[in-house]
């Protein structure tokens, strides 16, 4: 099995929900995180002093799929999370030796 | 002197009708975040139903006319035109009156709210506030207040309510409590104050409210009204430093909570008495209310009642401190073992009146339609299983930001789809 | 006698003052988190801007002498000290009642910023108010309560600003939002409320300090005074209770939203007829506003106008139901058809006149400077956009905390460097 | 008209402490997360102290007898009944006027504490402000207030505490500043607001009981009174204004800090001058007073000394504004080069003798018990070093939720488990 | 080294910790986070409007294991975590390439 | 490509977040978290009851990175987080099977 691992600007959220379940993918991990890249972050301003923020809000979407569904599974994430402005994130995609379905004890494919 | 009491009084209304909501934020802030907006629910709905009760026959229940002395009669239900107009004037004393009064009706139902926070269901507990103002709360009020009252005939001193409104409430409280059971997880779970600086603020709004509550309570602005502003402030003051005092002895720790708390068992303790003690018996009342109530708190973890936000150990603990000590620290002769009698007996009357009643009607509400919340309800959140809602979302998510550049993060569980208007 | 009302009204306007800020939290609590700050600096900037013009010209052209009914003059602009001054002394009366009026002048224009939120340029927001209040609020003012106002003098009964300040204010609200347009995401994606508990302070506030609006603006605390006190009271319960019951058979459940709502509505409602109708008058008012104005706010998703936070749903349908309500409920012989028709002409006048000029002022700013924020703004959040902040960081990271043994987890995304001083 | 008097003035003193927790929140909110609980307390003990000195011996010091315009007399020393017992009546007057200054002796030391935000020992702060009243403020109060007072009798004006209040406190602040020296991270780590709408509030409070504090100062309610409550507002209002000005320009934002800082300014510079100027007098000192103290609050990155949360920027340079241009502007004939002087005068003194008092104190507390926090818990944040507490949990975690169904999600920080009742 | 990845219920975290704890694991790491699946959301109303809200709260666990250790720390964290009711989540183990501890910089199972 | 995740004090997060960028790299992901381990909690005090926090707060990076340049990045991680206290957290490294730009579609090294 394989973890993919989403890295994407939190309002392409929904459409990356969308995508897996048009797929046929029922199920998904959401993390809150920031991002710090290319994409420049803002000035704020308090009583004078002005601050740089580099970290920009990215929501971290988490996915376990069958090896077979891996790659495609992929590309509908990239082209839903697309916005083509940068910082639009990163995919990656990691091995996974086993997973398990706490409900029932299933395990690998069984437990998604 | 009419217009000055008028505008003193209708001032104070005012500020005793914003002790509800402070206190709404008082008890929110403790609870946690899954059950807060239904614990500041269940005071704003007192602010609704009590409102109502008043003018159908909550008034003219507590202060029209009298049968023997327990309880008024219907004359001024609907509250008719010819109880407010006097030769057609209206009589802008009975009107102010009547507005301040129906702030102290709807405090005190709301009171009772955190001995029972996180595990009733709200529809019960608005029809349980209702009954409860009815059979218990214009009764006493007529008992305490009312001219022909049987306690104030007796000569309780009970200036602006310690017997009617903190001892009552808190023996209210205990009674339903008792029918309530304790919430799940009780000395097992910490259940810890969500939002600390709401507390504070609750506390904040109730102390300025309370200056209504007791210094209007003389319903003129005079001598008697000033020193009671004074000794409010006097005895609040020394009650928070008593309960911190205690708490740091104790406890090592001079804690928020401990300060609001201190407050407030202050304001109660000095509710029926500071009419009636000069500044240096005010702030003795107050250390003493502070370190008994820090102490009291601890008792529902030794007793085993699950007195969610502690209204016993604060309002029933600090109504009997003000109203005992009044006995023996009341000026003008007054102090004794004779006053002392009435004020216990005062106490012991109201307090066990509101307990026995309250016990029924709770017992009452979960023996017809339910008092206590499901399981389900109770462990997921009362704020959602009633009231549709969640208290925060600080998210980004979902929100449409194209540019996603703000510097707080994303709760992205409120990913929230609409689809119904 | 004249003490008492400075007193009276002096402190009135300090409350009606605490009703801006109350304001703010009532809307700010109500939109996402990140254009809080935004929302809440729309209010605020109402009490900078009027305070000036007040002095400058607005008292005047309100309440200083009288061209047709229309408008006053500009005798007492800058408020010189010969309008003050009688006999060398200091004229209470007129300096409190200026006080205590400049509070309306401010509440009024803020008011209409609920329909505004998320999405407007914050100085074109600055530039219509100023524009706002002085050809609408100033001129309507003056109808309603100068001596001389047409509406006045008609007989239209507008007791503490139904007309004059909820239909004005929503019907002005109504023509800006047509000219602004929708909120990106109207309709599509959920935008509900990022604090909750901050909504029900901000209608605390408003509540307690509606009683300086609606009691005060009787000038003097006598029984009329009361009267509305007591009423005000009364429908804002009976609201609340309407709400409620609207919302939980129609949708299963008792929010607080709706019930912070319902006590607005029932406030808006109250104003202009409270000190004409008994207290059952105002529970009806109360209990009508509030179904009325749950109803109503699903509207904007029906008609397609972006209301955002129901200025047109709870003040414009608010106070219409307040000012016609008293043509048939007023007591002492006032009520009937007559008076009906009169309070109709008063709440058409006052509505047509505003929504027009609105529309126009809106119109106005949008062909030149620009009034709706860019997309990218608007996404992005008006914050960060116009007041280089966020509103909330409950992180602990980048805070230098050595042993970050803070029990509250640290958003990370406020990781900030300081560059400038 | 006594009545009336003594309604104003007890309201009045309602309002001025409802300041205190309104500075509590004005700060709270300017800190980090790991402090604000500190920040918060800071002003709270102070409601709790000075309550208790008042009555042992601060309003003896403060008002009763003379030694030399100096100091009082310690006659009224634990507030006996002969003192505000006249034939047997309550003396309103006295009794309310008592109560009235108790609240600003609450409120000037903690002004100082947003100084000294985030690092220094909770208890040696308590110990701070104990000494700090009894030898700085209320020598301080005694001359500018007390009918002997040398500032007083110099014809010093100073309404309602300009010189007494906030030049006291702010240059006491900047005394304990120099000793307890500099934040960690000072200049190098930002160091931001953790809740604006917190700050909003605070300054909404302030900016409501502030009517209290200026027009109560007049103790009645009269002409004086009414035209210092509208000055008030003109000069707040003004005084946002301006601060916002300043700041886009220079800074490119209007931020909702600004605003909120802007009518502190105004409201400092307007409480020792608004009942001597015209409106548009009030108009110019709102405005200098926000774009001088907008100025002001960057010279402590320029100077070095951290002054945390700006109260020397704020309150001494605005104080110092308001009495020294009240020295040109007052009406009736006295303003001028003279008056200018005597204001200069009792700036000055109050000035150099606070700032020297408050340094030798807060020395002396260093070299004793020692001032500042240790490193350890500086980093780790005081809420949990002396208070044992957390601000906020906003955590489903650990809470028992069966279904875990709530929108808002979890920070797990919060695992706590209990130990011990 | 293997690295356990637990997405639990929340109120499970603290029974999973015992588990842990009396097998002799010391340490882990939490986050938060949010998941869709199975388990169905709830309502809410808003003023009228009633939304769905489909991502439900979840706690996310992380804990480094020797591989000897691995299948039986699933097993242990999976019965912990059991309710049996839906939702109860996943547990997925990846395998590590190396493993360090800050403070000393120890690799491998000495980093534990 | 790895991904090597670091567990850190918050308060290191500046120092590492400078020192990935002086060795060349300009991007990271950033969660917060807790974390159970050595590091004792605290105490908090509630109207007299006291209780246990054991969970401290940690911040989680997630750095991808080229193979060559993994074992480098571990050491400048390592060496950035250090205080030389208990708690300073762990690094882990995890082998990944494919990365992607979302923006571009890149994949592998170019991702980055
Ligand atoms: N080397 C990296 N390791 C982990 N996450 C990264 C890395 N580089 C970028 N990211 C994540 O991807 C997001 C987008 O990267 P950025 O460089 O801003 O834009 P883009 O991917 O469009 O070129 C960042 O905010 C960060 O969360
Ligand atoms: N394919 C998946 N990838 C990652 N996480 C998943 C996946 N499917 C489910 N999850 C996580 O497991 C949780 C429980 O899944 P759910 O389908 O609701 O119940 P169950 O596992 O009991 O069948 C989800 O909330 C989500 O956090
Ligand atoms: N087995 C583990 N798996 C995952 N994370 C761990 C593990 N052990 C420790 N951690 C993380 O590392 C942090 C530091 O560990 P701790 O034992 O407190 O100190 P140290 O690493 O200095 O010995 C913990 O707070 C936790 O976040």
């Amino acid at each position: 099995m394989k973890l993919i691992t989403a890295v994407i600007k939190p309002h392409r959220l929904d459409e990356v929900k969308e995508a897996l379940q048009a797929f046929g993918v029922h199920g998904m991990t959401v993390t809150e995180a920031s991002g710090y890249g290319r994409q420049r972050g803002h000035t704020e301003v308090y009583r004078g002093a002005e601050y740089t923020v580099d970290l920009v809000p990215k929501v971290r979407v988490e996915i376990l799929a069958e090896d077979a569904d891996a790659d495609q599974l992929i590309d509908v994430v990239v082209k839903a999370a697309r916005t083509g402005k940068i910082g639009d994130g990163k995919v990656w995609c990691l091995p996974v030796d086993t997973a398990v379905r706490v409900r029932t004890g299933e395990r690998g494919p069984d437990a998604l | 002197m009419e217009a000055a009491n008028i505008a003193f009084v209708v001032i104070s209304a005012a500020m005793v009708m914003l002790m509800t909501p402070g206190l709404a934020f008082f008890y929110g802030g403790m609870v946690r975040v899954k059950s807060a907006l239904n614990m500041l629910m269940m005071s704003f709905i007192s602010l609704g139903i009590i409102s109502l009760l008043w003018v159908l026959y909550g008034f003219s229940l507590a202060f029209s006319g009298d049968s023997g002395g327990i309880i008024g009669d219907l004359e001024a239900a609907g509250f008719p035109q010819d109880i407010y107009l006097v030769d057609g004037e209206l009589d802008g004393a009975l009107l102010s009156f009547a507005v301040f009064q129906l702030m102290f009706a709807i405090l005190t139902p709301a009171l009772m709210s955190g001995a029972l926070a996180d595990r009733v269901k709200f529809a019960s507990w608005a029809l349980f506030i209702t009954l409860w103002a009815t059979v218990v709360y214009f009764p006493v009020a007529h008992w305490v207040w009312a001219e022909d009252g049987w306690l104030y005939d007796l000569g309780v001193i009970d200036f602006a309510g310690g017997t009617a409104v903190h001892i009552n409430a808190g023996a209210g409280a205990l009674g339903a409590v008792l029918v309530v059971g304790r919430r799940i997880g009780f000395k097992k779970e910490p259940m810890r104050p969500h939002n600390l600086p709401m507390v504070l603020l609750g506390a904040a709004l109730l102390w300025f409210g309370w200056f209504g509550f007791n210094a209007g309570s003389e319903l003129a602005p005079d001598g008697t009204s000033s020193l009671m502003a004074l000794n409010t402030q006097v005895a609040t003051g020394a009650a928070v430093v008593g309960w911190l005092a205690y708490e740091r002895i104790r406890h090592g720790a001079f804690t928020t909570l401990g300060a609001a708390s201190g407050a407030i068992a202050g304001l109660v303790a000095i509710t029926p008495s500071g009419a009636h003690v000069n500044p240096m018996g005010a702030m003795l009342i107050g250390i003493v209310a502070g370190v008994a109530c820090s102490w009291a708190v601890s008792l529902k973890f030794k007793l085993g009642y699950d007195d969610s936000l502690d209204v016993v150990g604060v309002h029933l603990v600090g109504g009997l401190i003000g109203t005992l000590m009044v006995g023996f620290l009341a000026t003008q002769g007054r102090a004794g073992t004779e006053q002392f009698g009435k004020q216990a007996l005062g106490a012991v009357s109201v307090m066990a009146y509101s307990f026995v009643v309250s016990y029924l009607l709770a017992l009452l509400i979960q023996r017809t339609i339910g008092f206590r919340a499901s399981e389900e309800e109770e462990t997921g959140g009362l704020d959602l299983a009633y009231h549709a809602e969640t208290g925060y979302d600080f998210s980004q998510a979902g929100s449409g930001s194209a540019g996603a550049s703000n510097g707080v993060p994303a709760p992205v569980a409120a990913d929230v789809k609409k689809v119904d208007a």
